[in-house]
């Protein structure tokens, strides 16, 4: 598998697409997200697995999102994620609240290629009382009375997400970050970007196997140096709290943001970032 | 000086270590909860063998599964004692995270639910953790729920809320009554500023007991082999409530 | 987690325990079926994950075992498993027999915490016509008219499995073996021989967690150097495909089968195979 | 000389690449199958870009999630082409892996049977191969269903089997009819001994053809770059069917 641009992974994904994303700390590609604020990419609609971060704050306020499926939208220590908050306030954009564990498990469901799951808990929850694509039923290995969900399996258009590296079969290595290899495994297709690739195979060397996602899984690679950044990867590179915390203020304003992206997501930026 | 965070963490402490409560064995600790992990420090550096899974740990991170396997651990039962917030909380201990208003949050949008509305049923033992304690969070009744506080008879649940801990006093919580109970008031605090802060009813001893200081020799530990631990999660935390040492890793 | 003997963790599994074992390409401990052969263990309940291999077969032959669940029972190249056949003719065994698919979906389940799982196929096999405990449900998901089976959570009362090593913490590296892992979690206590032991946290080098398996699941480790010898361990050793020829050949009968276990399964052939 | 080996891999690789068929992008192939493997490799080395799990390959199993991620792989539909065998199949392509007599095998007991009860159903294409061509082996109605050829209207099913290859023939599969037609016999047989030798009743073409010879192209990449493939996990086969180079890892 040949690694393309940046720019041209970006262009594989579709308006409207249906993303899945990993959270700020499980390998988001914060090189891919800024290619598709780029590209202008209109109407996504984001997963967060099981949540979201500075990359799905950033594609809101940068207008390239109608939907967020996810259990929160967070900053972490910068607090709550302003984009975000502003766009469903101002109605811009669909929020279907979820919980962290009922993602993982339609994921699952989609990855073992089962119409649904079921899952304990979520009963008196307001979360399930909004979502009517979730079904309770009452458990068939009980004696009765023991009402349960199911989840529907759920399918991303795409999983993005940042790896440390890929080999030329076009296998990643997310170590053990393995929800996105859950991702990987049930979206139609991952785009993975990468620090950096790896001579020999990935899968052939039983130290590094365990933590690869089969390139079955992968539709296209790109290069992009510290591509998770301003958020951590392992033990590559650190979060820079400070430029998140510049973030979070900077985009509790329209303008602010405007500014902010102006200056960060532009194409001499990334070049400065490599 | 003692710090209210610092106090705080050992009213958590004194909590985990309840005798009466089901035991803690493996305590999960969920993303940006400083105090709480601090507690769980304090209790594990005062030489009590619990494990504790730090969910945004970023060195040393439990889990080889993904953030995944936190919930299939406690959907087997193997965690036993999870801690959580509120946009609102009420007196039934139900926990909204979402907003206010209409759903999803029309009026004041929170983060969102995580995994709460999970965790709290699956989980024997919860510790409810708020600092704000003012009408706006502790209210009558709860906009959304996130995660209800109890549940219908026949829905499979292995526990509830054992207490709720905010910035000015400690309650208890009787899953059998559905009700809280205020136990103790923090420095500054009496039994009128506590009703005063609080929007639901509860239940008050005659005679309202302090939060006790933590002892000398938690502040030593907090200070230091807790606060080591929690540098790397949690450096501005660190740095505002222990002291501003040297960071060691000044990426983190 | 401090190591103990062979026999100490041999001595852990009680009479009747359901023993869960993985296959002889997925990290049996060999060396732990032996001493629970050495200990006299009686009536196990085995469960292949999902088939079984050269262990089974001699703990069967040396009647330690009651029942056995699993999606098949072969030697591989060296053919049908000859003490397993004999027991199964002569009724000294029962056999339920499953399909691989089933057996991992049913670890899944309990490995999840949910009473069930569904899986796709098995309407129409015999396996399902013999499953009393397996159901058949219509898909809540459909508009009517879509049978899928549900399969109950199973949780075996031991893992029993060979890792390369195994750290102070009691932390296990399996690589890519990770049904080790679903058997680990799902079972109620997972007992380990490892060939060594590991200077350091295994969780907290990023290159060895992905195939770590957390202590939380692992209740006893010992020291068992080329503990799943006949068969392979990743790259540490290959199988030893003349050892097995000769087993399958000498176990035909069980006159045949008792001398190979005098001369194989003694302490004095542990101490000469580390 | 052609070994029997070389010409069944040589007739598999004809069927995977049957143009009338749903192609064959990822083909899985189970364990202990040497002949399959061969065709597999032998339609990629080929020049065919076809992507080859091949479930007993010590080193470089293309899996990490254990052998759970072949069925996951299976049930999301992402491999066309599976291979079954049977200790007995019958003509409307039931298979049979767990044994003769009453369940589970009170007559004659075999292996059991693996992942047949998914794969048979959740595969777009399935060859069936057996070498032992016999009445024992196909029955007119096999004893014990492991996996069925046919499902009932409803029942979810992607597909079935394409054909039949033994140790004497070929034969092609019509689900609609549920029924076997002999395509080819290999050299030595003929449409009398083909019927005596085979349980189950089939179709039968006016002149039967021979099963070709594999080319001398084919039989080149058998000898050279696919035994190099299949060493490590059939050594045995390898230095029977392949002749006895030297192996490249005694311990193997």
């Amino acid at each position: 598998m040949t690694p393309e641009t940046l720019e041209a992974l970006a262009q594989r994904v579709p308006d409207g697409a249906m993303v899945a994303l990993p959270p700020d700390n499980s390998l988001p590609s914060v090189a891919l997200a800024k290619a598709l604020i780029r590209r202008r990419a209109r109407g996504l609609r984001l997963l967060g697995v099981p949540v979201s971060g500075f990359a799905t704050d950033m594609l809101i306020g940068a207008g390239c999102v109608a939907e967020v499926q996810t259990s929160a939208v967070s900053l972490g220590e910068a607090g709550f994620a302003p984009r975000f908050t502003a766009a469903l306030r101002e109605g811009r954009i669909t929020v279907r609240d979820a919980t962290c564990p009922a993602i993982h498990t339609m994921l699952q469901a989609a990855e073992k290629g089962v119409p649904f799951m079921p899952l304990r808990g979520l009963i008196g929850s307001d979360i399930l009382a909004n979502r009517p694509d979730w079904r309770v039923i009452d458990n068939p290995f009980a004696e009765g009375g023991d009402p349960i969900v199911l989840l529907p399996a759920l399918s991303p258009d795409f999983a993005l997400f940042h790896a440390v590296m890929a080999d030329r079969e076009g296998n990643v290595w997310v170590g053990r970050r393995r929800e996105c290899a859950t991702i990987a495994h049930a979206a139609r297709a991952a785009l993975v970007t990468v620090e950096r690739l790896h001579e020999g195979n990935l899968l052939e060397d039983e130290r590094l196997a365990p933590g690869t996602i089969s390139a079955t899984y992968v539709s296209g690679i790109a290069l992009a140096p510290r591509g998770a950044r301003p958020v951590a990867l392992l033990d590559e590179y650190g979060m820079d709290s400070a430029f998140i915390a510049g973030y979070a203020r900077a985009a509790r304003t329209e303008e602010g943001f405007q500014e902010w992206l102006a200056r960060h997501v532009t194409p001499q930026a990334e070049e400065a970032l490599a | 000086m003692i710090h209210p965070e610092e106090r705080l963490a050992a009213a958590l402490a004194r909590l985990i270590l309840d005798p009466a409560a089901p035991p803690a064995r493996h305590i999960a600790v969920g993303a940006a909860s400083p105090i709480p992990a601090a507690a769980c420090w304090l209790v594990r550096k005062s030489g009590h063998p619990v494990r504790l899974s730090l969910l945004h740990k970023r060195s040393g991170n439990p889990f080889t599964e993904g953030t995944r396997e936190l919930f299939d651990l406690t959907g087997q039962g193997r965690i036993d004692l999870f801690f959580l917030g509120g946009g609102q909380i009420d007196g039934q201990a139900n926990i909204n995270l979402v907003g206010t208003g209409e759903w999803p949050g029309t009026e004041a949008r929170f983060p969102g639910s995580f995994g709460s509305a999970f965790m709290y049923m699956m989980t024997p033992r919860t510790i409810l953790f708020r600092e704000e304690h003012s009408p706006r969070v502790l209210v009558p009744r709860v906009d959304n729920i996130s995660a209800p506080g109890l549940s219908a008879p026949g829905v499979f649940r292995r526990g509830t809320a054992q207490a709720l801990v905010t910035g000015r006093a400690v309650f208890r919580f009787d899953p059998a009554r559905g009700r809280f109970a205020l136990e103790s008031a923090h420095p500054g605090e009496d039994a009128a500023s506590i009703r005063a802060a609080t929007g639901f009813d509860y239940d008050e001893p005659a005679h309202l007991p302090a939060t006790p200081d933590p002892a000398p020799e938690q502040l030593a530990l907090l200070r230091g082999p807790v606060r080591d631990e929690m540098l790397e999660t949690y450096p501005e935390f660190c740095a505002r409530v222990f002291g501003a040492a040297e960071k060691k890793d000044a990426a983190a």
